[in-house]
């Protein structure tokens, strides 16, 4: 399928996306509230087949946090990009590690360095910093003044 | 002719000669002792070097090669550190039988020295049911083990410890009954006659296919005995760390450490006794011309060369093959080695009533 | 006086293997809950060397942050250079020359092949096998001294920079290379007699940690761990890239999805890296080996994603940009990650070896979780 | 059947065996493939590949000059601020002022050896050493100042 059948697909599938333009794959931005129907619906729907969930972030905007999800198809090899706004104050999102167990792991480290909480997430706990540290390291506005050593 | 024999005759009649019987008796005692600990010191000593200079040529590397020359001294300068080592005592441990454990297992080794024979004659105690021995003295060091794992208070420890418990009961059985097929080709339990049933020809030659299943049954369960590779689950370096001695240190950890090569000798030489004819030079039936020649080799020599030729094999074992998994290794014991030494036991003695052998 | 030994509610054993465990070749933390031998639950427990690579690289300009990515999976260092350079190529729309282009190639291979050189011999004494391990060094002892004449490093490369490769190759690279593979081929069949057919090590390794072809894409994992459950996974193939597309070489699948088949297609793998420099090792153009950049280099705003494949699977780096002359985000996916969070369903209900066997066909390299 | 399969199955395992202790015994009897090398005591025949990274040092010359002209071009690719340039003013001969450097200071400890600021430097005045044995009792004994006391800038390099 091209890009071009995709996004008319999936234009279909989800009229209240926006889609992005630019980059390689097709970015398109969803409501936190309904992206574990969407998430069920590119995994389950026959055509789409997004199976394969290959990277999972998070970026800091400064005015908001936007979840990355890149996914692709093992059958049909097609990949999008999904993207979802959240509050950067109290940034809530569903899991998706029911759907793709790789998100289990990914989820917890943007957990661990954004403050993302995933709501349902079976163990959501720090997976790199210890159970006790203060703070989010990759948000931008982090600040340690012992361990970051500034050049 | 100077040979050990003599020397230990000369000794004995001397002794008894000079002191009043008592006082001979229990100078002998003590030479003795001195004697086992000297076998256990160098023993340890030079299979250490062995080991590490098989190891080393096998895994084309050098080995030690800076103490000494050709790293000769190496182990006496490890020996060295580890008696200046903290021998360190858990917080959580039965401190008696974290202690005692290291203890009972060199006792149980030491023991074992007791009834073979070095060469012709040389023997501290020629008992008349020296297999039976061996092989009751041989399971103490199992106690020691657990002991060693239980007390420890560490979960390597005590897993180690239990799997070695496991593996040293089940091999047990077929070490012991393929050391049978030889008592029953022999019709004694004593060594020396063993050893002199074995002047025409070693049993290995002479009792065809049958002894030599038993004489490869016996290597692999004395390996899987003596907790080699590979079948040293009990100290799986890659899965407890170092299994029942991972809490000990210092002295208490080398004496675990001479323990286990010490028993590799006992268990080769015992090997070596019962197949392979102990000090009995290479003989052929009777070409008395052959065996005469033979026969210059003194026996101690014989003795010793056949001993490290097996330990040598025990050697090549480890440091070519990957460890069992612990039902792997259960398996290969109920499910192999048992019914084959068992049904070999059965051929043996059928061939020893007909007389079916050299 | 036992009370220490921890255990579950259950009356499980709790036990702790690593961060410093000689099975775990680098600091990784597992939690294992125990039912005597057999184990219940496995929990990873990251972050012992986490140094926020991702974090510093937002301070890097994009000529800088290269370099960080060789310390994330050292043993396929070159193949992160490749990847991050490959993504600031795309962004800037820079023409890599073709002599570069191949250079990259047969680099790539190399440290495919010494990586997987290097797995084997640690795989082997894992397993208890000790003597393989410096059989193996024996063969990548000879990659690590091309690359050092050539890169300069045996390693940490950081030979590769956007738009080509940092220096031109070593005049006795050629020779070398191929004198590398005539030596290959004489020992590889020594490594399958050792190793491969001993029948400890077959018992070992098959049907232990299966992994299924659902479980492997639901779990991400890529590289040989996904191609043993019957993935095709293989970025080279796939969306190939630099000049894989024009070479002649198989994708290694297996069906089995346990240790036996990840350690065959990493066998196959080695061969099959051969073939590809075999095939490029005679035909490198004459030409630069460095396109004309920019010396100060700034990336359209945007985002963009590059994918490799990397001995141990696929190694994305997504970047986002503002236009200036430093990343505003870098992510990095390392294969090791995915990876991992297969283990505890691949080893569940098994033995502890059988994790040992299973934890070392992962070929985790942990700088590579602990990004 | 049973039987053919479990002899069978014991004869492949044994054989299996035999074959792997074959390459360990065919090494065994032939010392001459051991691969070590003695380190310390091949000091004097080890020699290093032209191009490996061992650390930064400045090129002087016959006369202790070097090309530096302190333009810190090399302290700006540094992706650890490794290299640290303090610059000063000499007076030349017509009176005007002119940047030199004073020192050259090079943080051992810090450096990765990724050759960024040996590409970076216009005028070819670093280059990497291959000198490999850099361990020292103190840490502060790894910051090093390259340029030599009494170094002047070669003339010529602008």
């Amino acid at each position: 399928m091209t890009n071009e059948d995709l996004k008319n697909k999936l234009t279909e599938l989800f009229p209240s996306a926006t889609f992005e333009e630019g980059g390689e794959f097709i970015n398109f931005f969803i409501e936190p509230s309904q992206w574990k129907s969407c998430a069920k619906e590119l995994k389950e729907k026959a055509g789409l087949d997004f199976d394969y969930l290959f990277c999972v972030t998070c970026v800091d905007w400064k005015t908001h946090l936007t979840m990355v999800y890149h996914l692709s198809s093992t059958i049909h090899r097609h990949s999008i990009v999904v993207k979802v706004k959240l509050n950067r104050d109290q940034p809530e999102i569903d899991t998706v590690c029911d759907i793709w167990k790789t998100a289990e792991f990914h989820e917890r480290e943007a957990f661990d360095f954004f403050g993302v909480t995933f709501i349902n997430h079976p163990d959501l706990r720090r997976l790199f910093l210890t159970d006790d540290w203060v703070g989010f390291p990759l948000r931008k506005d982090y600040d340690d003044p012992i361990n970051m050593i500034k050049l | 002719m100077l040979s050990l024999e003599n020397i230990i005759n000369g000794i004995h009649t001397w002794l008894n000669n000079t002191f009043d019987p008592t006082l001979a008796l229990t100078c002998e005692f003590v030479l003795l002792g001195i004697t086992a600990i000297a076998i256990f010191a160098v023993l340890g000593l030079v299979l250490v070097l062995m080991e590490r200079k098989v190891a080393a040529i096998m895994q084309i590397r050098k080995g030690p090669n800076r103490v000494g020359p050709f790293g000769m001294f190496q182990t006496v300068a490890d020996t060295l550190k580890l008696i200046m080592k903290e021998g360190l005592t858990p917080d959580g441990a039965d401190k008696v039988l974290f202690n005692l454990a290291p203890f009972i297992v060199m006792i149980a080794a030491m023991l074992l020295l007791a009834p073979i024979p070095f060469a012709k004659g040389v023997q501290m105690w020629d008992i008349n049911i020296g297999v039976l021995f061996i092989s009751a003295v041989s399971s103490i060091s199992v106690i020691g083990i657990l002991m060693a794992g239980w007390a420890s208070n560490n979960k390597y420890s005590l897993l180690g410890a239990m799997r070695s418990g496991a593996q040293i009961v089940s091999y047990e059985l077929s070490a012991g009954l393929s050391v049978i097929t030889i008592v029953i080709l022999t019709g004694s339990l004593q060594l020396s006659e063993i050893v002199n049933a074995q002047q025409n020809g070693w049993w290995i030659f002479k009792g065809h296919i049958p002894v030599l299943i038993s004489f490869v049954t016996f290597i692999i369960a004395v390996t899987a005995e003596t907790n080699r590779a590979p079948f040293d689950l009990a100290e799986a370096e890659s899965e407890l760390t170092a299994g029942f001695h991972t809490e000990y240190s210092g002295m208490k950890f080398a004496l675990f450490f001479l323990a286990e090569y010490i028993n590799i000798f006992i268990a080769c030489a015992i090997g070596a006794t019962l197949f392979l004819g102990g000090w009995m030079p290479f003989h052929i039936g009777n070409w008395e011309g052959f065996n005469a020649i033979m026969d210059y080799i003194p026996s101690s020599i014989w003795f010793v060369g056949k001993t490290f030729f097996l330990i040598f094999l025990m050697m090549w074992f480890r440091w070519t093959f990957p460890r069992l998994r612990v039902d792997q290794l259960l398996n290969l014991e109920w499910k192999y080695l048992l019914p084959i030494s068992m049904l070999n036991l059965l051929v043996v003695t059928v061939m020893a009533i007909m007389g079916w052998y050299f | 006086m036992f009370e220490e030994i921890g255990t579950t509610e259950d009356g499980y054993m709790v036990i702790n293997i690593g961060p410093q465990h000689p099975a775990t070749h680098g600091v990784l933390h597992l939690v294992m809950t125990l039912n005597g031998e057999t184990i219940v639950k496995t929990e990873p427990h990251l972050g012992y060397i986490h140094r926020s690579i991702e974090k510093m690289s937002e301070s890097l300009t994009y000529r800088q942050f290269i370099y960080a990515t060789s310390r994330m999976d050292y043993l396929s260092s070159h193949i992160n250079n490749h990847g991050c350079s490959l993504c600031v190529e795309k962004g800037l729309q820079i023409e890599v020359p073709e002599r570069a282009q191949i250079i990259r190639v047969i680099m790539d291979e190399l440290t495919r092949i010494a990586s997987h050189e290097l797995w084997w011999g640690a795989m082997a004494m894992d397993l208890g096998a000790f003597t393989p391990f410096f059989h193996a060094f024996r063969e990548r002892e000879t990659i690590t001294e091309i690359m050092e004449e050539t890169c300069g490093a045996r390693l940490t490369m950081n030979y590769i920079c956007p738009g080509g490769v940092m220096a031109d190759l070593h005049p006795d690279f050629q020779k070398k290379v191929k004198s590398f593979i005539t030596l290959y081929k004489s020992k590889i069949n020594e490594y399958n007699e050792l190793v491969t057919g001993n029948i400890i090590f077959q018992n070992r390794m098959k049907g232990v940690g299966y992994l299924s072809k659902e479980d492997a894409i639901s779990f991400g994992c890529t590289g040989p761990v996904g191609r043993a459950s019957g993935v095709s996974c293989d970025i080279r193939k796939l969306y190939p890239y630099e000049v894989y597309g024009k070479l002649q070489f198989d994708e290694i699948l297996e069906t089995a999805g346990d240790s036996f088949a990840r350690y065959m297609v990493r066998i196959h793998e080695m061969n099959q890296s051969i073939r590809i420099i075999e095939q490029l090792i005679d035909n490198i153009p004459d030409g630069e080996f460095l396109a004309k950049t920019k010396a100060v280099l700034k990336l359209p705003k945007g985002e963009f994603y590059q994918r490799v494949e990397t001995a141990r699977g696929e190694f994305g780096v997504y970047i986002v940009s503002e236009g200036g002359t430093t990343p505003y985000r870098i992510k990095y996916r390392s294969p090791g990650f995915s990876n991992l969070s297969a283990l505890p369903t691949m080893v569940k209900g098994s033995k502890i070896g059988d994790l040992i066997a299973a934890m070392g066909t992962l070929d985790l390299v942990i700088p590579d979780l602990d990004r | 059947m049973f039987i053919t399969n479990y002899i069978k199955e014991i004869f492949n395992g044994v054989k299996s065996l035999l074959t792997g202790m074959r390459i360990t015994g065919y090494y065994f009897v032939h010392p001459k493939e051991i691969i070590t090398e003695q380190y310390p005591d091949n000091r004097a025949t080890l020699k290093m590949a032209n191009r490996f990274r061992g650390e930064v040092v400045m090129i002087h010359n016959e006369n202790n000059e070097h090309a530096c002209t302190g333009c810190s071009a090399c302290e700006l690719a540094c992706p650890n601020g490794t290299i640290k340039i303090i610059n000063k003013f000499d007076i030349n001969a017509e009176g005007k002022k002119k940047k030199a450097i004073d020192t050259f200071v090079y943080h051992l400890e810090l450096c990765t050896m990724c050759n960024l600021c040996v590409i970076a430097c216009p005028t070819d005045t670093i280059k990497m050493d291959q000198t490999f044995e850099h361990s020292v009792f103190d840490r502060s004994q790894l910051t090093k100042v390259l340029n030599r006391p009494g170094s002047k800038i070669k003339a010529g390099v602008e």
